[in-house]
């Protein structure tokens, strides 16, 4: 079996083309989704690349490299701000997911995304606005 | 002859990071597993670079092969330390739900 | 020569697909970080056999990269640990401030 | 001709996408994700994509990593309510569109046309740039267009990130305070690596005239040094009304307009002329790789946020 070295990797491109999609459309939490979507992205830069890499070449196709860096910087950017979307969506009470996505108050996701163990770690107060609450209240009682 | 050390030494650097993800599975608990990685694997790719300094062309790329394993190892020193901290004291001891 | 660099390269694949199981496995958040930093030693060594066997050097300079960000995320996470991502994580629990002092802000 | 080492990487980099994708666990899917930027580095030097490997090992590896760990932890410490999970249909309907999908570009991928690329007439074109690598002529060059749009995304982003601070808060420094004991492992990693990385970032935004490396390679490294200098406590998150801030975040797109205007008067938008091409293009990478640094760096600090009660 003669595989030419671009092959494994435009198939892979296409898998994750596949897995983010999906992951896009049936993962319900937000961070879930832009993790999903980089995958996608990744999936599409290493199948442009790969394709780029087909033919008697003798180095890589300066345009697609120069395409997929511009490409990976958008991403990251769109990364962050998406990530600063999300958290600022949960300060605002507004939960790990997008209400829409609860047709006709669909079911809890009861096993939720983690496990306990892991939020052993992690800092229980609620800063910004809804801690100030808190404690107005708490001045209150 | 210094292909034959290049290939011994990338062999012995394999080993080393074969032995490193052995103790990764093994061993029962999180500072002992850190305590078998952090050693391994930093003396594996330092075994695999000394031996590709034997094939590098000049002496830039040698600077960079000796620059990337002291790097490698300085980082290792200060995430094992980080990490082997919140592997022994994973909650933070705040007074969290009890505070209000 | 080529074949014995991806020989081992490929070995060093192995060794990140183990370590790629802890993370899945767990059970601590500690451990799969971990595991991440092995593969990311891994990795870097993978690089170097890459220049080696393509023998092109200047694949060097993505090891360069590699092994100084490695560390970035580790500092990320040991801080995530306290504070929501803020907090020092080397102080004992002892010298976090017992309460934070009154807030004016809202005007 | 593909290895085995090359089967082997494809397949990890599949089987980390699907834990990153499907995995129950959240934090899992985040080191899962980090580990991804980094195996996607080397299967883009398997494809000889030197240049972004370059840029997926700074940005993919490094920068999304702290990006995405802040986030979650924020994330878990607004305890926000579990998602709801999405109905059966809706998952079914999705899995078998993705899997159509990806069933028709494997299909696709034997009959594409073979086409010959640009490659020869960027190298027909080459000595007339400014630059000896490819990469770095088609980014600040031939395609400099695409590249000035790249640096205002990166800016718009910036300025959305800014757009979800409070008015209390505005105009403060960017981010939390961060809080690290002097002695510290932690304040002595800050003190040792950011001077290597601003030697190795300025030496790949250089080495980019010639060779991979580049503005944004090297502005992510740079950008790297700045956020565990922060992070280990030694330097305040700027104000985000700093005025070198501010001139750090436009000088590169500035610049990049300021060429743009000035090749228009004379000739046409982005032409360099060839006899100055090498020093405009070199000038142009200096500047763009600050501004790029500065903003990667702010958009992982965030947002100006309530700090009382935690500085130092």
């Amino acid at each position: 079996m003669n595989l030419p070295i671009w092959m494994p990797y435009a198939l892979c491109g296409a898998g994750l083309i596949g897995l983010g999609l999906y992951g896009l459309l049936a993962r319900p939490q937000l961070l879930r989704r832009i993790l999903a979507f980089n995958v996608m992205g990744a999936g599409i830069f290493l199948l442009f690349g790969a394709l780029a890499r087909r033919g008697e070449i003798a180095y890589a196709d300066p345009v697609p490299q120069a395409m997929i860096i511009t490409g990976i910087v958008v991403a990251v950017s769109a990364t962050a701000l998406a990530l600063a979307l999300i958290v600022a969506h949960a300060g605002a009470g507004g939960g790990e997911g997008l209400p829409s996505d609860t047709p006709g108050g669909g079911k809890r996701d009861e096993r939720g995304d983690d496990d306990a163990r892991d939020d052993a770690g992690h800092d229980r107060r609620i800063p910004g606005r809804d801690r100030r609450r808190n404690e107005r209240e708490g001045a209150a009682r | 002859m210094l292909d034959a050390l290049t290939l011994t030494l990338i062999g012995l650097g394999l080993g080393f990071f074969a032995a490193g993800s052995v103790g990764l599975i093994r061993f029962p608990d999180s500072p002992s597993r850190l305590h078998a990685l952090t050693k391994a694997d930093n003396l594996g790719l330092g075994l695999i670079a000394l031996g590709l300094a034997f094939q590098v062309p000049d002496l830039g790329s040698l600077l960079k092969l000796l620059l990337v394993w002291a790097l490698a190892i300085f980082s290792a020193g200060a995430a094992a330390q980080l990490v082997g901290r919140v592997a022994v004291e994973p909650d933070d001891g705040l007074p969290d739900s009890t505070e209000r | 020569m080529i074949e014995a660099y991806l020989l081992v390269a490929t070995g060093l694949l192995l060794t990140i697909a183990v370590a790629l199981w802890r993370i899945a496995r767990g059970p601590d958040p500690a451990d799969r970080m971990m595991a991440a930093q092995l593969v990311g030693t891994s990795g870097i060594a993978i690089v170097l056999l890459l220049a080696a066997a393509g023998d092109d050097w200047a694949m060097l300079d993505v090891a360069l990269v590699l092994a100084l960000l490695a560390a970035l995320s580790v500092v990320a996470f040991a801080k995530s640990v306290r504070r929501a991502g803020y907090g020092d994580p080397e102080d004992a629990p002892e010298h976090e401030p017992a309460s934070r002092p009154p807030e004016h802000t809202d005007a | 001709m593909a290895t085995p080492f090359d089967l082997a990487l494809s397949l990890l980099v599949l089987v980390i996408a699907a834990f990153a994708v499907l995995g129950r666990h959240g934090f899992m899917a985040v080191v899962f994700f980090i580990t991804f930027g980094l195996l996607l580095a080397l299967a883009w030097l398997r494809l000889d994509a030197v240049d972004v490997a370059l840029a997926e090992a700074a940005i993919g590896a490094g920068l999304t990593g702290v990006l995405l760990l802040v986030a979650r932890s924020r994330l878990k410490a607004l305890e926000p309510p579990l998602a709801p999970a999405p109905h059966p249909v809706l998952r079914a309907g999705a899995g078998v569109g993705a899997a159509a999908v990806t069933t028709g570009l494997v299909l696709a991928i034997p009959a594409l046309p073979l086409s010959t690329g640009l490659q020869a007439e960027v190298m027909e074109q080459l000595p007339l740039t400014g630059t000896d690598n490819p990469v770095t002529a088609v980014l600040l060059n031939l395609r400099g267009w695409d590249t000035l749009l790249e640096t205002l995304v990166l800016l718009a982003a910036l300025l959305g990130v800014w757009t979800l601070a409070r008015e209390i808060d505005w105009p403060g420094r960017a981010g939390r305070a961060h809080r690290t004991r002097p002695d510290g492992v932690l304040a002595q990693f800050g003190r040792v690596l950011p001077p290597l990385a601003l030697v190795i970032g300025v030496y790949l935004v250089w080495v980019g005239g010639h060779r991979p490396g580049g503005a944004f390679q090297g502005g992510t490294v740079l950008a790297a040094a700045w956020i565990v200098t922060v992070m280990a406590g030694l330097l305040p998150a700027p104000r985000v009304d700093d005025r070198t801030l501010r001139t750090a975040l436009l000088a590169g797109p500035v610049a990049f307009v300021v060429l743009a205007v000035a090749g228009l008067l004379a000739d046409s938008v982005l032409v360099f002329p060839p006899d100055r091409a090498k020093l405009l293009l070199l000038g142009l990478e200096a500047l763009l790789a600050v501004s790029i640094a500065a903003t990667l760096a702010m958009l992982v600090f965030g947002a100006p946020e309530d700090r009382s009660g935690r500085d130092p």
